[in-house]
């Protein structure tokens, strides 16, 4: 147990942090945003793919880093900083899942790529606002030497983006993951408009055609858990990053403007609203990493997730609407973008689960579920 | 102290809700839904010529100036049954520049100002806030100079935050006329037509879609007239003013109506089959607001009551700010919550809960927090003015 | 609607302010609760006798003022501020019991006594920390032309110091109100060591044998709930008394108390508690007072109950815990009085329910009972 | 990062859980719940003796002032576990004290006052607060003269919240040695013999039940080595004694303790046959506390490997001060709610849950809100130190 970042991880958030203030200012965020725009950012992700992001816990045989899953928590919390595109979480988790629930042969198939950029992926793993619901959304019927795959999934991320997309179906009563080609025939991808703009998709698959390539071994419910609850604990890792960003912001803010003849830092209000923006995010902040080590040691992990989830939606919430009291009007109109953090705060804080869901999760790990 | 409706105010209300009932169309929330209040002409316009034409606008003005002399219980009853409905009624000229008018302007400003304002045809943007000064309206810059040669005031300076400039007619301006006066002393109050030359609007929206504005003012000159009441006395009727907006700002008729709305839909079964209110710890939630709404509701009674009575209710007023603007808070992240993903959906997507009222209302709860004096400072009020504690030199 | 005190009002609780400050100093609170001590106030009872206190509610042919519940609420406010002997609104709860359950033969033996202070009284109609629930905790069997009353209820307040205690009880299906001598044959009473010291008590009858004259007419639950949610509403009225006496004193404390050179209360982290405790307190200042109008206009008063309570459990606890943060060591030692307070408000805030309970009445009122 | 435990803190922390098996016997947890910490002699007394035996008082100082050389790690572990089994561990003689001695004592200091601490036969009360001199320490007036003729320190003044004088050996008498300096400057620490003539103790009784003291000095001579370090240089001890107190009473041992407990207690019937884990709005609050008690834990792990680094967190540990103190409040409160009427009982009530833990919990828990530096003045901390906001003249 040793709670302080080794020199290596120091190093590593540095580089990254570096990389994104230069690559990915909010210039970049909120022009992919636009309506019509190519949500693609085509020249951060090249960076990012020269910087080993895309291949950080995969192994090197793959063309990976042979990093832990805790290195990947390294970016995702600068991503959270810095509002980094989702397509690289979306892509680093459909290779998680690949990595963890395929076979030799998938990982063979994708990793190397995904890890050299050249693809892109997301998942549709488990039910939309409940990581721990792995129930599969689709079913697969034998269909001579394929398997067609039929049914309909919300909120699926990056889609639009996406060259492969990995999905659970029901095979008579054995679930297995599916990778699908996310333009093949049969797919159907329709966009939802939610807060913060474009980025999550319905998919309605009707009959699609794959290969037994394409498909896993069947699979278990903690298998399936242990993938949707990793990358259910990287998101509290970026709700982390994005909870910071808003303190500093908000720190910035008050150390600078002066109201009645005084910085409004220095006053007492402004200071307590500061220290407690920075609690919830010490306490987010160390249990979002403790449940992405455990998860990265192969645990089931459900207590750190569920704990996680609890402390990194409420802080990262408070902290990006507490910026916007800190700020005033100043932070409220849409041309300081403050509000670009708090619309992913709020989109983070419901995707996988709310608070409450999680605390169902805990409260049947400690045996409260009645 | 009564807690139930009299029979007069029962009255009221019912002839208040006759009125919406006849007024409030499909079209009219069509176009507030799309607009906001931000279109000119059409149902909106409409709809504010009807309550003037009822005399709503001074229904709490004294007979003498064109008002129909109720009371404020009857403005609060008005205003919150507007607000339920989700329809603008009398905004803040009506209900705190033009009673400024009335107990501190001139002769000359009540006879040129009030009547137009109860016509509904002056509507005035309120400038106080300024680029440089935001809660700390004392420290304003903006300049009034008195041209003895024309008898004019010449104004140059900018104010931020100036909202509904562009459907405004006048701005209630608050400037410095003595710049070596103690910072509290040297402040007047100045009524400027917006259309009149050297005034610019420019456009800001905030986070919750709203137009606000910043207003440049560049060697605007307006009759001396136009000065409210005495001049550098301007800091007792912004003060006044502000109280009053406060009180008008926060009455709960829209939180209530939010959170009945919040009851029925989780009652529902969503898209995905499930039925929020059949998690009890989403019942405890939603019941939690219930009882946050009956309270503010109280706050905002007893607030009117006491006006009644000629008091400015400022304690009471800070507490039901404070209070109603952290419970609009809960209630959208309640409702957030509750409805999950769908929850995240925008109010242009069909299938929008509740056409998205409660993703806008996430992003529009912060302003009141804020706005109308930040609830920081209206802590320290209910301490210092409460409760007799010492100011620490703000 | 109109929600300033009446000058009726005003002058009814500015009397019975002085008279509690005047005889109802913290010394004899503190006296009351000393182990062995006698529990009877007898010389404040005498002068809130005087003042009409324990008539208040009651019809001037039974010896009452003629007053309304909300008058009771004016006297339980300054009770609670001055921490005034639970008696006093034990015999009150009795004496409405009374009047609103008993036929006129009942009310014209107890009431006058009761008004004259003769005669102290108390209840145990609704469960434990569930004013809600009504149900009888005893059953009644006929023998001959008596009835048997056999069962047992707990945290029965001041069962000690009373001649008669109403209870309900279940006769064959019929729910029936039945008044007790407290000290007849077969009537048992235990202490309840709580918080705060003594006052609670385990009522047990075994087969106590009542006259018809004892009995009420057979009770329906509403009727029954409108005197526990009365009761209830009182308690909350209370609680706010406590808070804001709680309160009163904070003030007073950090306007007095020197720290770093100047007042404790100039500092804006003091003034946002005292801020905070205000705006809790008004809320369940006025849904209380709200509360109690309801339930005295004899409406169902169940919503208006729970709002009351779900604010004044929350207020007062806040309030006296605040107190204690805002005094330091110096509210924290027994002699300077303020866990008195503390604890009246825990022990209040836990009898008729908690708001959590209170939530579910709620909850059933609007329709979102599952 | 590392998020387990390593094979020796396994080790250390096992060898920790077989002591605590082997000593912590019904008769020490009984003499606990009847006299707290305040019985001279007994089992306390026996116990302690034992943690003397395995060196343990000293287990964090260095090899050559007689400790074990282990690292803060250890010391959390350890601590921790004394708390989650609910028995006295090493105290602030030898987690605060004996540091401070260690970093700024002369060497005369060392050698006299380092080992009989260790042996567990040096108890000191900590002398820091006075009346009128509560949170603001630096305004103390306790005075102490050096009468150069017999080369003795002559002290006066009085302490308040003097805890464990009673059971003590020695006062860390924080003094003004210089009362012409500025505040902080004047000020040093000197060690006086409880027993010593007038020096005299007056019990105070907190809410809690817990004894704590007023202790009072009149013309108390002491030896001029008695003086630590060097003169007017005491500020930087007692500070930084205090950061150390702060990690040390804020593990979050106890508070796992008091949930599991409660989680447990809530899944038996209570005595009206109500299960409390039935209701989910129950299972809901208790959720939250596992999940608080989780990041406390990890709070206290985080300050721990800072400081086994060199560092003393300041902010990590007012972060984990202000988190645990709030959080114990919490648990409390619901651990009453979820109980219901039960929940009042008090602890020598026979029926009282879990013999009353939480009713006294209740009483016990305000004490470290205010206790060792307000949770106000640690949010400044935070803030200031933490943020760089500029001090506003505290």
């Amino acid at each position: 147990m040793k709670l302080v970042a080794s020199p290596e991880e120091r190093d590593l958030r540095a580089m990254l942090h570096d990389l994104l203030a230069a690559e990915c200012p909010t210039t970049l965020v909120r022009s992919l945003r636009e309506p019509g725009a190519d949500r693609f950012p085509a020249t951060l992700w090249k960076s990012l793919t020269a910087a080993g992001v895309l291949g950080l816990p995969f192994a090197e045989e793959y063309g990976g880093m042979g990093g832990r899953l805790d290195d990947v928590a390294t970016y995702v919390l600068e991503a959270g900083r810095a509002l980094a595109p989702s397509v690289v979480t979306s892509t680093l988790a459909f290779g998680i899942a690949v990595d963890r629930l395929g076979g030799d042969d998938l990982r063979a198939r994708h990793l190397p790529a995904l890890s050299a950029g050249e693809l892109r992926g997301t998942i549709a793993l488990a039910a939309p606002g409940n990581a721990h619901d792995a129930r599969p959304a689709f079913t697969a019927q034998r269909d001579g030497a394929r398997w067609r795959i039929s049914g309909q999934a919300e909120y699926v991320p990056d889609l639009d983006l996406a060259d492969r997309v990995l999905v659970t179906a029901d095979a008579e009563g054995e679930t297995i993951g599916v990778v699908l080609a996310a333009r093949a025939d049969g797919v159907r991808s329709e966009p939802l408009d939610v807060m913060g703009g474009p980025g999550q998709f319905r998919l309605v698959l009707d009959g699609v055609g794959v290969e037994d390539a394409d498909v896993t071994a069947p699979l278990g419910a903690p298998q399936l858990r242990a993938v949707s609850h990793a990358v259910a604990a990287l998101h509290c890792v970026e709700l982390v990053g994005v909870a910071e960003e808003a303190l500093r912001r908000a720190v910035e803010h008050v150390r600078e403007r002066h109201q009645f003849g005084r910085p409004l830092g220095s006053f007492q209000a402004a200071q307590h609203l500061v220290a407690d923006m920075h609690i919830g995010i010490q306490a987010a902040r160390l249990s979002a990493l403790a449940a992405v080590a455990a998860l990265g040691r192969g645990e089931s992990g459900v207590r750190e997730s569920a704990v996680a989830r609890m402390h990194a939606t409420k802080a990262a919430k408070v902290a990006t609407l507490d910026a916007h009291q800190l700020h005033g009007g100043m932070g409220y109109v849409l041309e300081t973008d403050l509000h670009l953090w708090s619309e992913r705060a709020r989109v983070l804080a419901t995707l996988d689960g709310t608070a409450d869901t999680a605390a169902s999760w805990l409260a049947e790990e400690v045996g409260l579920d009645s | 102290m009564q807690f139930e409706l009299d029979d007069d105010q029962r009255a009221w209300l019912a002839e208040v809700r006759e009125f919406l009932s006849a007024h409030v169309t499909p079209a009219l929330k069509a176009e507030l839904a799309e607009h906001d209040l931000e279109f000119k002409g059409g149902e909106v316009a409409a709809f504010r010529r009807a309550i003037g034409e009822k005399g709503w606008f001074g229904l709490n003005w004294p007979v003498e100036y064109g008002g129909l002399g109720l009371s404020a219980v009857h403005q609060h009853l008005l205003v919150s049954e507007f607000e339920y409905w989700g329809v603008p009624g009398p905004d803040l000229t009506v209900t705190s520049v033009a009673p400024m008018i009335m107990r501190h302007g001139t002769e000359q400003n009540k006879a040129e100002f009030l009547p137009p304002i109860a016509r509904g045809e002056m509507i005035c943007a309120v400038g106080y806030s300024e680029p440089d000064a935001g809660t700390d309206l004392a420290s304003l810059r903006t300049r009034a100079v008195l041209d003895e040669s024309t008898g004019e005031w010449v104004i140059n300076g900018s104010k931020i935050w100036n909202s509904g400039a562009q459907r405004s007619t006048h701005e209630w301006l608050c400037v410095r006329t003595d710049p070596d006066a103690p910072r509290h002393k040297g402040i007047s109050v100045i009524i400027v037509p917006i259309d009149h030359p050297g005034v610019q609007i420019r456009p800001l929206i905030a986070w919750s879609g709203y137009r606000t504005n910043e207003a440049f003012f560049d060697d605007v000159r307006v009759p001396a007239t136009n000065l409210i009441g005495e001049v550098n006395q301007g800091w007792r009727y912004i003060t006044g003013a502000l109280d009053l907006e406060r009180g008008a700002l926060t009455n709960a008729g829209d939180l209530r109506r939010s959170v009945e709305d919040l009851v029925e839909l989780a009652r529902q079964p969503q898209a995905d089959g499930t039925v929020p209110a059949d998690d009890p710890v989403a019942v405890r939630r939603l019941a939690g607001l219930v009882a946050d709404v009956e309270a503010a509701t109280l706050m905002g009674y007893e607030a009117a009551s006491l006006l009644a009575e000629g008091t400015i209710p400022t304690v009471q007023v800070s507490t039901e700010k404070i209070f109603t603007s952290e419970l609009r808070q809960r209630i959208a992240d309640t409702a957030m919550d509750l409805l999950g993903p769908a929850g995240l959906l925008a109010h242009r997507n069909p299938e929008a809960p509740l056409a998205g009222a409660y993703e806008r209302l996430y992003r529009t709860a912060p302003l009141l927090r804020f706005g109308a004096g930040t609830n920081e400072v209206l802590r320290d009020v209910i301490a210092q003015r409460g409760h007799a504690l010492p100011s620490y030199g703000r």
